[in-house]
């Protein structure tokens, strides 16, 4: 079995109009530009993907990644709970213009029902959020004599996710705090497409350092020196390119 | 008696059915027997209910690490590949969907996809382990069984007698006479032994038989 | 902040009569025989504690571990999903004579009711026992056509668990298949007493792969040999032991 | 006006009632000041809602690792004992009640312990973060702030005005007047400036001062 795929463009060829698309990432860390950008290609080369149902604990930053895609009009609506950044400028335009639907999810909420998503859990009670605006219209229910609201799963047609290492069995290790969101959206997708620093033999991941077995993984990309947002929005990157 | 298949044939039956990378769970005891019959050229991943993906065979005797082990506490070992994870991300992988195939053992299958194989009635002390798990989330989930008891009652049913693992689940009954699927609440024969009638069966099976336009011969190699 | 224990007796000395305690391990793989022991000890000097309740996935094997635990009658209820195993007469007959209460729940039902007390999820819906006998009683409802069983959070006063290594801050890594509901246990008890092979230094266990970190570790406890309940039982061992 | 504190002063108050081995979460901004005072001989573990325990502080301008940053998207660093963990594990540990300490910034506090620190009402793009999390399961969850706003108007009061973030999860504020409890749906009156009459404190706080029999000169060094 071998889950590697030979280019980004290949690797999320599959992506169709509509679908909801989890993108790993906390801000830029761990975000999975490379694959994005991919998206970004093939949509300026055939006019879809479009209308998608992004789901990420942000709403990008500047113009590259996520920020992007929003700024190609490919995004209908955004499921985060943090759409603001050094420079949120591209969403907050569009939201305000109605452009954009915005679904907002307390950061705890979001991470939980992506889990749930994955594991097979189609609702729960969080004391997350009860009497508050973000509850409302959702079931709430007592248990010992204190009260919760229910939420439910969240689940992707596609997660496009960041890792360090993977091999081609799909198990995968990430890099520090880029972990976050990348594990829980890649349980939570029908498809889960990787960009790995380094594709590895299987065995060079320890057994018990592996992050994400390859059950939660369909496709993976090598990508050996991925971009860090942080480090384009610096530099005032815009994707795709604008000629200096 | 008619001829019927030996439980390392329906073992090789089932496990011709496994698809190349497929993640399947074999549940303890008979199941477990599925794992030998890989054809050639495929290779699926094994998943244990108590951590590990990937694993490999037993390891000679005297060889065990009991830190190793299967969901029937026999002895395993690591491949390159496995991985290790605790037992809610197990879970998770089992109700979650991401399995290709559970195949498990049974007591009574119904026409409705029922399946009972966790408990025999109120005597005794019960057990479940992840058999109720099991039956969710895997996209398919196969059944081998003899297909009547050691008294020769029928362990295909109309509706099961037993104390049910899960509802509606089964997707398909491998048996030590035939090949039968659960679709929409009616057993279709698929495949059956060359040298049974399609009546024959039928009398050995507690609920109607649905006949499509093709049976094909079971065939199994002597094992 | 150091949270080594010096001795098993002083790690299990605050558990109280009437405790719920979750005790890791699958069958003999990860319990934490030498902690179950120090209990045993501690009741046959001073009587205490007794009328435990105690949550792991089986009901013991032969006649040490939790099987020598439920042997002493310091058990008054076991909550469980596989109460077999090669020898589990102290149990059975424990049940059979009505002398212990038996809570039966599906094993991935356990796992997530476990990680549901230690996440603050008071309740989920799960597929698992619908239409079974296990959902007697329990709440149902329908999501997206399909019906789900309703389940609580698990949480215990003790956690007794066994890990390969720790550093002084609790972070934990296990070994091999011996993680199994260690993990898990950790996050839902009010305090968490691990048994570990070796101590190590805050730093010796890389960052990445550390599985329990430390804010889920009451206390720990270096047993730098500790016996494998496999072995015990195939050499016929008993706790105590009873002259040869 | 009065003497006040200033924001460093107020974060130095908060540090100080942080116990040796606590788990704390900073809220993003101002409440990441109070990491800077710990007291001699206490160490406390920091924890940030993406996935990092016992992190230390900000690298070097220019030797930032930008996937190792904080909630607040700020570059920090590893330590000895540093742990990574994903979204969820992360806030299992806040929702599951592991937390000894949350501290957070506030538009309002109420007298019942309601916080309204995420939304200045329907203008703008929302934004919520980890904040409604925060606020449940942490052992305490203080808040650090201005006793009154730009305006000079109570940012503690009888009930917020503003979308709240939780509700009645507010036990102690630090603010630049004061500290005080949060008890039984009162504001309780712990420590004040010496300079500062209660009466001019009372004046200047939207809801009823509860005065127990001691209360506590709050004194700050120059920071």
């Amino acid at each position: 079995m071998d889950k590697t795929l030979p280019t980004v463009a290949q690797a999320v060829a599959e992506i169709p109009d509509g679908a909801v698309v989890m993108i790993g990432g906390f801000g830029g860390s761990g975000a999975p530009i490379e694959l994005v950008h991919a998206l970004i290609d093939r949509f300026l080369a055939t006019g879809h993907p479009r209308a998608l149902t992004v789901v990420n604990n942000n709403a990008g930053n500047g113009h590259v990644g996520l920020a992007a895609l929003i700024e190609q009009g490919m995004v209908k609506k955004l499921v985060c709970s943090f759409p603001r950044s050094a420079d949120p400028r591209v969403f907050t335009e569009k939201f305000l213009a109605g452009e954009i639907e915005l679904e907002l999810v307390p950061q705890g909420t979001l991470a939980e029902r992506i889990r749930a998503g994955g594991a097979g859990i189609p609702a729960f009670y969080t004391p997350t959020s009860y009497g508050t605006d973000l509850a409302k219209g959702k079931p709430v229910e007592e248990f010992d004599g204190r009260p919760y609201v229910r939420e439910r799963w969240l689940k992707a047609d596609f997660a496009l996710i960041k890792a360090l290492k993977g091999d081609r069995l799909g198990n995968l290790v990430f890099n520090k705090a880029a972990r976050n969101f990348n594990p829980l959206m890649a349980m939570a997708a029908a498809k889960t497409i990787v960009q790995v620093s380094a594709i590895v033999e299987p065995g060079a991941i320890d057994p018990e350092s592996v992050v994400t077995p390859g059950i939660f993984v369909q496709g993976l990309v090598e990508v050996a020196a991925p971009a860090q947002e942080e480090e384009l929005n610096r530099a005032g990157a815009r994707y795709p390119e604008i000629a200096a | 008696m008619t001829d019927r298949l030996t439980s390392t044939q329906i073992a090789w039956r089932a496990a011709q059915d496994i698809a190349d990378g497929a993640y399947v769970n074999l549940g303890i005891g008979f199941p477990e027997m599925v794992a030998r019959f890989q054809p050639p050229g495929r290779e699926a991943i094994f998943h244990t209910e108590n951590g590990i993906l990937g694993f490999g065979e037993a390891p000679p005797a005297g060889e065990e690490d009991w830190d190793l082990i299967n969901a029937g506490k026999k002895a395993v070992t690591v491949k390159p590949g496995t991985a290790f994870f605790h037992h809610a991300d197990s879970f998770a992988m089992v109700r979650g969907g991401h399995l290709d195939v559970a195949i498990l053992g049974a007591y009574e299958v119904a026409e409705t996809g029922d399946l009972a194989n966790w408990s025999t009635g109120p005597k005794g002390v019960p057990a479940v382990g992840g058999a109720m798990d099991l039956v969710h989330g895997a996209k398919r989930v196969a059944v081998i069984t003899e297909h009547v008891t050691k008294d020769g009652k029928p362990k295909l049913v109309k509706r099961c007698s037993l104390p049910l693992t899960g509802v509606g689940c089964v997707t398909r009954v491998y048996t030590s006479l035939a090949v039968i699927d659960v679709e929409k609440g009616r057993f279709v024969l698929r495949e059956k032994l060359p040298s049974l009638s399609v009546s024959e069966l039928q009398t050995m099976t507690g609920a109607e038989l649905v006949l499509p336009e093709t049976i094909t011969d079971l065939i199994v190699p002597e094992l």
